[in-house]
């Protein structure tokens, strides 16, 4: 049922210049590797993209930040990056910060069709600038919207051909809600397997999110290694 | 009278005392930077439960080089191990524990915090902005947020001020400030002294703290 | 030409027109009662998945009696299997799936359905209420909404109708309705006649019809 | 860290008469059906229940109203119970019915610290009754609160000693919500098992959520068993 690519370049290939595009992942863990490096390639301009980081200056969506791809990032914090630094700076690249507890939410709220909810996060903060702000209970409250995408593109440990994924330990952190909230999901996972043979009380992403699905491998950078000292 | 230390041992000293904010059987979200350091110090008998907010309950030591798995890192992105009896979540299920306050304790690092508890951490006007990561969220998830930082900036001015001159990470959202001179609570009626470091005298503390400080009747000298 | 068929040839009737809306493919909520029914008639050569709001994504064929597990049931509460790549959820997650449209079809039961494509099918003022159940987040839930039904109540009087007179479970949320005597589509412009059943005529259908339709121009009868 | 009891009395003891509570379970699937037990028998009054149905007449939350018990039932659907219906129409026990949907998210946003959303389920219909309307993008949304419980019962197929749960198939339903939105979470599980023995990718529910657990045998009662004809 659904489409399984072999060709990182043909699962990416209906991503038009103008899409709105989430990406999964936190720091460069989780990210959808495969996916980012064939979006570099097919060169899609004036892209919005939702992820929690912005990648670094030569892996993930750095990427597409040296090949300005990207016109608007939506974020929680975007400091690892001295391309972003620039681009900003010299109005190239719009930037909207997001609280990440609000940015997760705001992603989950979109797929799951909640146009809007109230969170505490951000009130009498420069986030709560032109936002209501609604007290319950007497704490002051800001509303916030829903967020979806035209594309998300998500990684995976494992996934089954119903669209069915698992996530590897902290590689799932914004995989799950982008997968509900993209209109067209694509998946890159790295073990690909039949229907029937992961457990079903095991799914971290129903398949009924995943439109499409590619198996690849992943260099899985490390950005700060740190190591317990021998005994 | 003032004491000169090293960065590093007041950064130590700042994170040994915040480990006495821990309590067993206590879920805590330490923040990056110095309040990441507090883990180092966790005395052994406590059960404690760490909280990393890029979905991990249950932060364990740092790996040996052949546990690491680059899957599983903390919100500061260092690679990490999971405690035993740890679970794995979502970016929305991590932070709704923490918007739920199901947490009982945040430490985090502070530019600046303010008599009512507002705390200003994630941006200077006219630097670049990188982004307020968790912040904002972590300040109003927790049953305490305790702030850590140096008492001074580097012209040694007060961080501890009437009003924050910074924009805000949370409005009246800090419990206790713990800085390398003093330990500072967060009253109703504004800020109490309840502790005040070797080597420093009240009026010192006073002197540079930019907003008044009641003292608190059973004030003592933090121990090491 | 009215026709006469007893109640059990008349559902399975519905039921099988209903299942002629299940494209290959296609993710579908069935509600309870005779839309359950609907299942048993997919054809073989359609891959279909069938949501349970329960948590159950990937409803499975009724159990034989060593398979039955009493921890897995439908919205209907029988007891069921889990088909092949099936995965089971929260209902949070299961609701958001439906609220979030990412069902391609949802089949419920109706008491009467308005020409706005208002649903009233929970409750009847003065008898006992029962709940709504998920009723009420199915019908805004699904890219396409099909209400099976009699075409008329017990007393022979219109269930498709100008304005319910029941309250309402949703407001202008069907697009389709299935009946025994025809199909009516929900159009921005009023009601549109697309089948008329085998041994009805138009007029008839007209007849028992609380509202005005619009008759399709490639009306067909229905095959069955 | 946790409370572990080895009786259900003791695990119920102080919930206290006017208490809310919230109990898990879709029909009489994933109860915690000795923790009810144990409360019926600990004859707490005028309790506010929430959940999604309220048991049949001799199972389930129907032993609480049989021993009327409950003083207001929040819940989607109530109609296996003919005790229910004569206390409803005697005016003693008070009903809030509320969508599927909505009650399983209003529990969600309980424990998320959300504490309010708007959701399209109930426009138009008597449940927006002295609810706020909002317009997004177009389509009308009702404004709903969350909910939050002194105490949430739930049950569970395996629980570790640091309270992490995991549910199995269909018995997960309203569970893992109810967990995190009750201030005091007992859990009744199948199987009490050590920490480090379920794997931390399958947990549904952490531990952080959960005070205190206990291990039963259930009964399962199947309320509608339906068969496949024998080929």
């Amino acid at each position: 049922m659904k489409d399984i690519y072999t060709s990182f370049q043909e699962a990416v290939r209906d991503i038009e210049d103008y899409s709105t595009i989430m990406v999964g992942g936190f720091g460069l863990v989780g990210i959808p590797e495969n996916l980012i490096l064939a979006l570099v390639e097919s060169n899609a301009k004036h892209l919005t993209v939702i992820s929690n980081n912005c990648g670094v200056d030569d892996w993930g969506l750095g990427l597409l930040l040296q090949n300005k791809q990207i016109d608007k990032m939506i974020g929680s914090y975007v400091g690892e990056n001295k391309e972003f630094e620039r681009q900003v700076i010299e109005g190239e690249l719009e930037v909207e910060l997001v609280p990440q507890g609000t940015l997760a939410e705001r992603i989950r709220a979109g797929g799951a069709g909640i146009p809007a909810f109230y969170t505490p996060a951000g009130v009498g903060t420069p986030i709560a600038e032109g936002k209501e702000v609604r007290t319950f209970d007497g704490k002051e409250y800001l509303l916030q919207t829903g967020l979806t995408a035209d594309y998300s593109l998500v990684r995976a440990a494992k996934g089954d051909k119903h669209g069915n994924l698992i996530y590897n330990k902290t590689a799932r952190n914004f995989n799950p809600m982008m997968a509900a909230a993209g209109a067209t999901t694509i998946a890159e996972v790295e073990k690909l397997v039949e229907p029937g043979t992961l457990d079903p009380d095991h799914i971290h992403t129903p398949g009924i999110y995943v439109q499409s699905l590619i198996e690849g491998q992943q260099e899985k950078r490390i950005e700060r290694l740190t190591l317990a000292k021998q005994a | 009278m003032a004491v000169n230390l090293d960065k590093a041992t007041v950064r130590e000293k700042i994170a040994r005392r915040a480990e006495q904010e821990i309590e067993s059987g206590f879920y805590v979200n330490l923040g990056i930077g110095m309040p990441t350091m507090v883990a180092n110090y966790i005395q052994p008998d406590k059960q404690v439960v760490l909280q990393s907010e890029n979905g991990l309950l249950g932060i364990g030591r740092s790996p040996y080089e052949d546990e690491v798995d680059p899957d599983l890192i903390n919100a500061g992105k260092e690679t990490v191990t999971a405690s035993v009896g740890a679970s794995y979540c979502d970016s929305a299920e991590s932070f709704g524990m923490i918007r739920g306050e199901h947490l009982d304790l945040a430490i985090l690092g502070g530019m600046e915090v303010s008599e009512t508890g507002n705390l200003a951490n994630w941006m200077i006007p006219g630097k670049m902005i990188k982004g307020m990561g968790g912040a904002m969220d972590i300040v109003h998830g927790s049953k305490k947020v305790v702030i850590i930082m140096d008492h001074v900036n580097k012209y040694g001015e007060p961080k501890i001020l009437k009003e924050c001159s910074l924009p805000l990470t949370g409005k009246g959202v800090v419990n206790r400030i713990i800085t390398d001179r003093a330990v500072i609570d967060v009253k109703e009626g504004g800020l109490e002294l309840v502790e005040v470091g070797e080597g420093w005298t009240i009026d010192e503390i006073k002197d540079c703290t930019g907003a008044g400080l009641k003292v608190h009747e059973d004030l003592y000298e933090t121990k090491q």
